[in-house]
């Protein structure tokens, strides 16, 4: 039972990260893409965990609600619109592509893993000044709050930009084109 | 005048923009189009002529005088400290002296006869190919003036790529015959191979001095020969390998034969005359760089004096009359690098001088030839005629004595100059290789031998004897119009009275043509060493010997009631060395033989490679479309030939192989990428250990 | 605060004028493609001239946004080579949307959205701000790519586009994240000083390695450079000029500020990375564009070709090298539009236009046309006296002087061969008169022309009297650091 | 305690299988997921370094990340309704009409 207590982080994280990997290879191993989508879920929603145990509560939020609650439904959203599971399966070209795309995965994982290995050691400062504000302690979202609106001011504003842009492209892309004229 | 050299090349530009952009698209009439096209080289010769005796009488003939037309490349780097290239200014400035003026001179000249001449040659043509022929030429002009006036490298190097561009042009001109385009597409990739050296001296030049002027340069090396003797080599030579693509020299020689494609009056003006001149030009322009370096003085001697001889063996089997004519202008061009390479810049120079005259002449005489025979160039179809067409005939007699050398026809001047200054470099051990010198001068004797055969071949097949051809040909058989004639005449002229300009065998006194030279491309001098009176006068003897001796042979044998019979029995005695010299020593044959099939064998090899580890992803369709291109591609190459061909093969087969990886869908893509991000990934950790 | 807006007012300006021509598309219920156009027009020219104002107000060395944003000369010569680039692919568009009946308002928004993005990739010094410039630029590219809905390949660009940008930008952020963790910052002032004062561990380098990955393939240089071909050939060709042109320049402009600028401790290692890169870049371009007939993909790897050129100078780095990149960048602009201009005017037939054949003999239908993309070739291949002869001379001066004389040898090497296949096209244009079975023609497209005329007389201007463009690329690039 | 190594290597784990996914998936749907793997994966570097470091300049970075990630998945999405209109599919590979 102690033994349970003071592990107690770890042993949340390694299901977290068991969740998370099990989704990420159902994403790839999964044929029909709704399987995928919901195993896809189960990704965000576990590295939302991590984000929690990372002492960014903000961002966990941001992930849940974003990405399980946003681009989720986004991602069913199209698969039902374009019923694609009535597509007939072809003759896959990329089948072949499996060994050596994998042999490839292999080996990057590989030399980024030498890369990252000897910086990874590094355990985590106090954490205070992921909820401090001005000086002053507050909470994590206060905090990513006021340096979002006050340093980061400029990406912030882009970004913005950035939504506008994917709404126009979104609508582009997406109405149906009548003839000639291409009227909205 | 000499203060507005820049009107000089302005002329014929103007002459092909109206041409080219206003009478090709309206369809003008060949008269305007001819007024036009006159008008600017005319003027063109006019104003160097202008500009040639005001520079002579107002500064005098041994001082150099630049016009800077305007700051072209401004100081580009001033407010760095990066070395040499914070001064690095390049002015477009026009540059007027001895050896430009010489250059000037013939250019203009021979340029606006070949002009006249072209009027009659080309009025065949309908109007609109006319009018392009026009607007080349002219641009051709503008292209080598702006070569010969140029300043400093850069700006000569304007000219340079403007003249292959022209010469590209204008040998593809006939381009509905296949052969034509690939003879310009031949000529074009080994002068990209020239130019690449050119470029690659431009660039070590900035580098080492900083400047890329002529006058600068030389300051420069004259301060302090010591400092820069150790960059001198490998500029040189890179220079040279430029010379030897413009210049057709071995082994970049295979395009020049080729071009004859082209129009004669365009063989006559580029391919003779003036563009291939260019390289030896260029060597004696930067005589003050390539003095330093014996090595490279020695490289250009050899390969000139090879390619001289080596030419000329080729020429002695030929029966297309052009083709004779062409091996015989890589041989000459190899007589004048061989002289350069000796030290004598100047009798280089005065080779270029008559050979201007003598060369355009035979060419004009073989294009005049050929506009009788209705197109045929074949010189077993002609004989005979002398009667027909009289004015060519004693033209062209004349200028082949001068080729011949005999005294005191232009040629025997030029060449007996070269062969005594090798000689001498040989006797007086120049830079210690003087054993090399005397082989040389020993080839350069022999060639000049062949070339006496060749030429009298040459001319007692096609003039003397009776009409070989058909009886539709006989009966077209007339002497060319006087548009065609007067040039030969003036040309033929040229080559009687150009020789005495440099008696140099008579007396430094009379080598009026060296003295002008002296002050920017002065001979090398060889310490402590003379030829005496006695030995040059031998050497005379001996060159006029070998000429005549050359003359007598090719009399003997295609002169006369016995002609041809005497060659036949030689052939019969000899086979295999009369069909291996006919056949050009089997050159393209040995490069498709061995490279061509090799590289034939290892496509395939890599093929099969490529089918099972890529390929397994690419649908077999796609493949054999692919694969049936490039053996198609393959195919073309056994029929065209040469080294030229095999490059271009290389490139179209890399280029096809590099295509693959485009296979159209983006999985393939990304994992492309992904080997990307490994090998960047290890390379970033291995270069970082 | 206030001097902050006066540094950004020039994005401001145009971000909100594109929202104008945005709605005012949307208002216009029958498509006014010259009003839209013009309206582009002006306001790209009154951004510039904004900024031009703003320029003179702030202090080039001055950091604004809390030390992530500057208005030094190097981002203002960007910023003024994206507008000019912006207003002529918006007038190439006009004739070309016209005639293809698809409604401007997105398109031409999108356009200045995009450079919008350039603009603030060019201004950015710190790794945020570039990032989100970097994505605001290439998704408005990934849409206009796909803007022509229903051409097959206009789909196919934008579908290829996507999945591979985004690849590359996740591999770009994951280098990101690796570098923000070995230093702990993405300022890069400070990630060069930290960098200096430290030998950077194996993540570093591995993060430097990625970052690299995603910048060569925003220049499309190899291996990075698959999607090129393909992307080049689908998208609309005035897309496809913006394409060659403004997001490369981006991507340049972003590789000096972080290569030469933050990362330069690291030299080093990324010089070897970016060398080897840019002379099989090189290689690769001029190679397969050899045996291409259709123009589009024969311009598409002659851009890849001209990524490799400008690199050399990123290599050979110094001020000389940051100079010539940014000179061959405006160089390159006026040609690629130029070329990408006569494409249009003849593909205007619906089918023909894109293969080497339909060139045939244009100089005779059209000498003044032909003339000017005759410029163009020159001047991509490098000729003297156009202005890439000019452009190449300084990039690879700057090598030679840096000594990089092997990667000089490749390259002039590289741009010889590539003369051929430049004049592939002049020698059909030229020499053959066509086979007369219903000759390629020039559709009438009054802007495009005028967009051309201009190009051509840029490039002579440029190449014959380049003193003016290369003053302004020193003064530009050479007066205060990267940083 | 969990040390950043650990999430460093699942981190790693999610990037390589975003990787593999886009060469070997046909689907454009589950190849834009892939996409979204990857960003994930950047996101826990940045969000571990954060903590590692105390500074909370990752989390913001992450956010910009996990927006852009929502617009490009929104053009990645109109990209393939417009692909099913026009080709009836939402297979990457049928997707080849220009190569070479």
């Amino acid at each position: 039972m102690t033994w349970f207590l003071v592990h107690f982080a770890e042993i949340v994280f390694y299901s977290l990260a068991a969740v998370a990997l099990a989704g990420a290879v159902g994403v790839i191993a999964f044929r029909s893409p709704v399987h995928a989508a919901l195993s896809l879920l189960g990704t965000f929603l576990a590295v939302a965990g991590v984000f929690v145990l990372m002492q960014a509560e903000f961002l966990a939020a941001v992930q849940v609600l974003v990405y399980a609650g946003g681009v989720m439904v986004l991602f069913l959203f199209v698969i039902m619109l374009v019923k694609a599971r009535d597509i007939p399966d072809e003759p896959q070209y990329v089948r072949r592509l499996v060994p050596a795309a994998v042999g490839l995965g292999a080996l990057l994982a590989a030399l980024v893993g030498v890369g990252i290995w000897a910086a990874s050691g590094g355990l985590p400062a106090d954490g205070a000044a992921l909820r401090m504000v001005a000086g002053a302690p507050l909470g994590n979202t206060e905090a990513v709050g006021w340096s979002l609106y006050r340093d980061y001011l400029l990406p912030f504003e882009v970004v913005s930009i950035v939504l506008l842009v994917a709404m126009i492209g979104a609508i582009v892309m997406g109405r149906k084109e009548s003839g000639r004229g291409g009227a909205a | 005048m000499k203060d507005l050299l820049w009107l000089i090349p302005l002329f014929p530009l103007l002459g092909a923009a109206v041409n080219g952009l206003v009478g090709n698209r309206r369809g003008w009439s060949r008269r305007t189009t001819s007024a036009v096209a006159l008008t600017g080289s005319g003027l063109a010769l006019a104003a160097a002529l202008a500009a040639i005796a005001d520079w002579a009488a107002s500064v005098g003939t041994a001082a150099v005088h630049v016009n800077r037309v305007f700051t072209w490349i401004p100081a580009g780097f001033g407010h760095t400290t990066d070395g040499l290239l914070a001064n690095l200014t390049i002015d477009f400035a026009l540059r007027i002296d001895a050896l430009s003026a010489v250059m000037l001179f013939f250019v203009t000249f021979v340029g606006f006869l070949i002009h006249v001449y072209s009027v009659g040659y080309m009025h065949g043509e309908g109007e609109r190919p006319y009018a392009r022929y026009f607007a080349y030429l002219n641009l051709f002009m503008f292209a080598m003036l702006t070569l010969v006036l140029g300043a400093n490298l850069a700006v000569m190097f304007v000219g340079w790529e403007g003249v292959g561009l022209c010469s590209y042009l204008l040998i593809g001109f006939f381009f509905e015959k296949d052969w034509c385009a690939s003879a310009g597409k031949k000529a074009f990739i080994v002068n990209r191979i020239g130019d690449f050296g050119f470029l690659l001296a431009i660039f070590w030049t900035v580098k080492v001095f900083g400047t890329v002027d002529f006058a600068a340069l030389q300051a420069a090396i004259e301060s302090d020969p010591a400092r820069f003797a150790a960059a001198a080599t490998p500029i040189a030579l890179l220079l040279f390998v430029g010379a030897v693509g413009k210049s057709a020299q071995l082994p970049l020689y295979v395009w020049l034969p080729d071009a004859m494609a082209g129009p004669t009056p365009v063989s006559a003006l580029i391919h003779a005359a003036t563009m291939v001149t260019a390289g030896v030009y260029m060597v004696a322009r930067t005589n003050f760089i390539f003095r330093l370096s014996p090595t490279a003085m020695l490289v250009v001697a050899v390969v000139g004096g090879l390619t001289a001889v080596f030419a000329a063996t080729i020429g002695l089997a030929q029966n297309d009359i052009k083709k004779v004519l062409a091996y015989s202008t890589v041989s000459q061009l190899g007589y004048m690098f061989l002289a350069a390479g000796a030290g004598a810049f100047s009798a280089g120079m005065f080779h270029v001088f008559t050979h201007a005259f003598f060369k355009a002449c035979l060419f004009l005489g073989a294009g005049s030839v050929i506009h009788a025979c209705s197109g045929n160039q074949d010189m077993r179809t002609m004989g005979g005629l002398k009667k027909h067409m009289p004015t060519t005939y004693w033209t062209f007699l004349v200028a082949t004595l001068a080729l011949a050398g005999v005294p005191p026809l232009a040629g025997f001047f030029s060449k007996d100059e070269i062969l005594a200054k090798v000689f001498a470099a040989g006797s007086g051990d120049l830079y210690g290789f003087g054993t090399v010198y005397l082989l040389l001068w020993a080839l350069g004797l022999a060639g000049a031998f062949m070339t006496a055969f060749y030429m009298f071949r040459l001319v007692h097949t096609t003039f003397h004897g009776e009409f070989r051809g058909t009886h539709e040909q006989a009966h077209h058989l007339h002497e060319s119009p006087k548009s065609m004639t007067v040039p030969l005449q003036i040309l033929a002229a040229g080559s009687i009275a150009a020789g005495f300009l440099g008696m140099g065998m008579f007396g430094p006194k009379l080598n009026w043509f060296e003295g002008l030279l002296h002050p920017v491309a002065a001979p090398v001098e060889i310490e402590g060493h003379h030829v005496g009176v006695g030995v040059e006068w031998l050497l005379i003897a001996l060159s006029v010997g070998v000429a005549l001796s050359g003359i007598w042979l090719a009399t003997r044998w295609y002169f006369g009631p016995e002609a041809f019979a005497r060659p036949q029995r030689f052939a019969e005695r000899f086979p295999g060395l009369v069909t291996t010299v006919a056949n050009k020593y089997y050159v393209d044959e040995a490069y498709d033989a061995t490279v061509v099939a090799g590289t034939m064998k290892l496509a395939r090899g890599s093929w099969e490679f490529d089918a099972r580890v890529v390929d397994g992803a690419v649908n077999g369709a796609r493949h054999l479309t692919v694969a049936t291109s490039f053996f198609s591609g393959l195919f073309d190459l056994n029929v065209v030939d040469g080294l030229v061909n095999l490059v271009a093969a290389a490139y179209g087969w890399a280029s096809r192989g590099l295509r693959r990886v485009q296979w159209g869908v983006a999985q393939g893509y990304a994992l492309v990428m992904t080997v990307g991000f490994v090998l960047m990934v290890a390379a970033a950790l291995w270069l970082g250990r | 605060m206030r001097a902050d807006l006066i540094a950004l007012l020039p994005e401001l300006m145009l971000a909100t004028l594109a929202m104008a021509v945005l709605l005012a598309g949307l208002a216009s219920g029958k498509a006014r493609h010259g009003l839209l156009g013009a309206g582009a027009v002006l306001a790209l020219a009154a951004t510039g001239v904004t900024l031009w104002l703003a320029a003179g107000a702030t202090d080039p060395g001055a950091h604004f946004f809390s030390g992530m944003f500057v208005l030094d000369h190097f981002a203002i010569f960007f910023k003024a080579l994206f507008l000019l680039t912006a207003a002529l692919v918006v007038l190439l568009s006009h004739d070309y949307l016209k005639r293809n009946d698809y409604r401007p308002g997105e398109y031409l928004a999108l356009v200045m959205f995009a450079t919008v993005g350039m603009m603030t990739m060019a201004s950015g010094v710190n790794l945020a701000v570039i990032y989100v410039g970097l994505e605001l630029m290439a998704l408005s590219t990934y849409i206009l790519a796909g803007y022509f809905r229903r051409e097959v390949k206009s789909h196919e660009a934008a579908a290829k586009y996507f999945v591979l940008g985004a690849m590359s930008s996740g591999i770009l952020l994951y280098g990101l994240s690796l570098i923000y963790g070995a230093t702990g910052t993405l300022d890069l002032a400070t990630l060069a000083r930290v960098l200096a004062s430290a030998k950077p561990g194996p993540s570093a380098l591995v993060g430097v390695a990625l970052l690299a990955c995603g910048f060569l393939f925003k220049v499309a240089a190899v291996p990075f450079h698959v999607w090129t071909p393909d992307v080049y050939e689908g998208a609309p060709t005035p897309i496809t000029a913006f394409m060659s042109v403004g997001p490369k320049a981006a991507a340049f402009a972003m590789f000096l500020r972080v290569f030469i600028g933050g990362l330069a401790p690291l030299a080093a290692s990324w010089i070897w990375l970016v060398g080897v890169a840019a002379a099989l870049t090189m290689i690769w371009g001029n190679v397969a564009a050899l045996t291409q007939d259709n123009v589009k993909r024969m311009l598409a790897y002659s851009s890849i070709a001209h990524a490799g050129y400008a690199l050399v100078g990123l290599v050979a780095g110094g001020p000389a090298g940051v100079n010539s990149v940014l000179f061959y960048m405006l160089v390159y602009t006026v040609t690629n539009i130029g070329a990408f201009g006569f494409v249009i005017l003849l593909e205007s037939r619906g089918y023909a236009g894109e293969t080497v054949a339909d060139y045939a003999g244009l100089a005779r239908r059209h000498p003044a046309a032909a003339f000017g993309m005759l410029l163009f070739m020159l001047s991509l291949g490098g000729i003297p006296p156009t202005a890439g002869f000019m452009g190449k001379l300084y990039l690879f001066a700057a090598a030679v002087n840096a000594g990089y004389v092997w990667l000089v040898v490749v390259a002039v090497l590289m741009s010889a061969v590539s003369l051929y296949y430049y004049l592939r096209i002049v020698l059909q244009m030229y020499l053959r008169e066509g086979d007369g079975a219903e000759p390629a023609t020039l559709v009438a497209a009054p802007w495009t022309e005028r967009v051309i005329w201009a190009c051509g007389v840029a490039v002579l201007v440029i190449g014959l009297l380049p003193a003016p463009f290369l003053a302004a690329a020193r003064a530009m690039a050479g007066a205060v650091g990267l940083l | 305690m969990i040390s950043t190594a650990h999430v460093l290597v699942l981190s790693l784990a999610l990037f390589t299988l975003g990787v593999v996914g886009m060469a070997v998936r046909r689907n454009f749907i589950t190849v834009l997921m892939c996409v979204e793997l990857i960003l994930n994966a950047a996101n826990l570097n940045f969000i571990a370094f954060s903590r590692q470091l105390g500074d909370l300049t990752g989390q913001v970075f992450a956010v910009f990340v996990i927006t852009i990630a929502a617009a490009e998945a929104a053009i990645g999405l109109g990209i393939i309704v417009a692909l099913v209109r026009l080709k009836q599919t939402v297979n990457l590979d049928q997707v080849n009409v220009m190569e070479g």
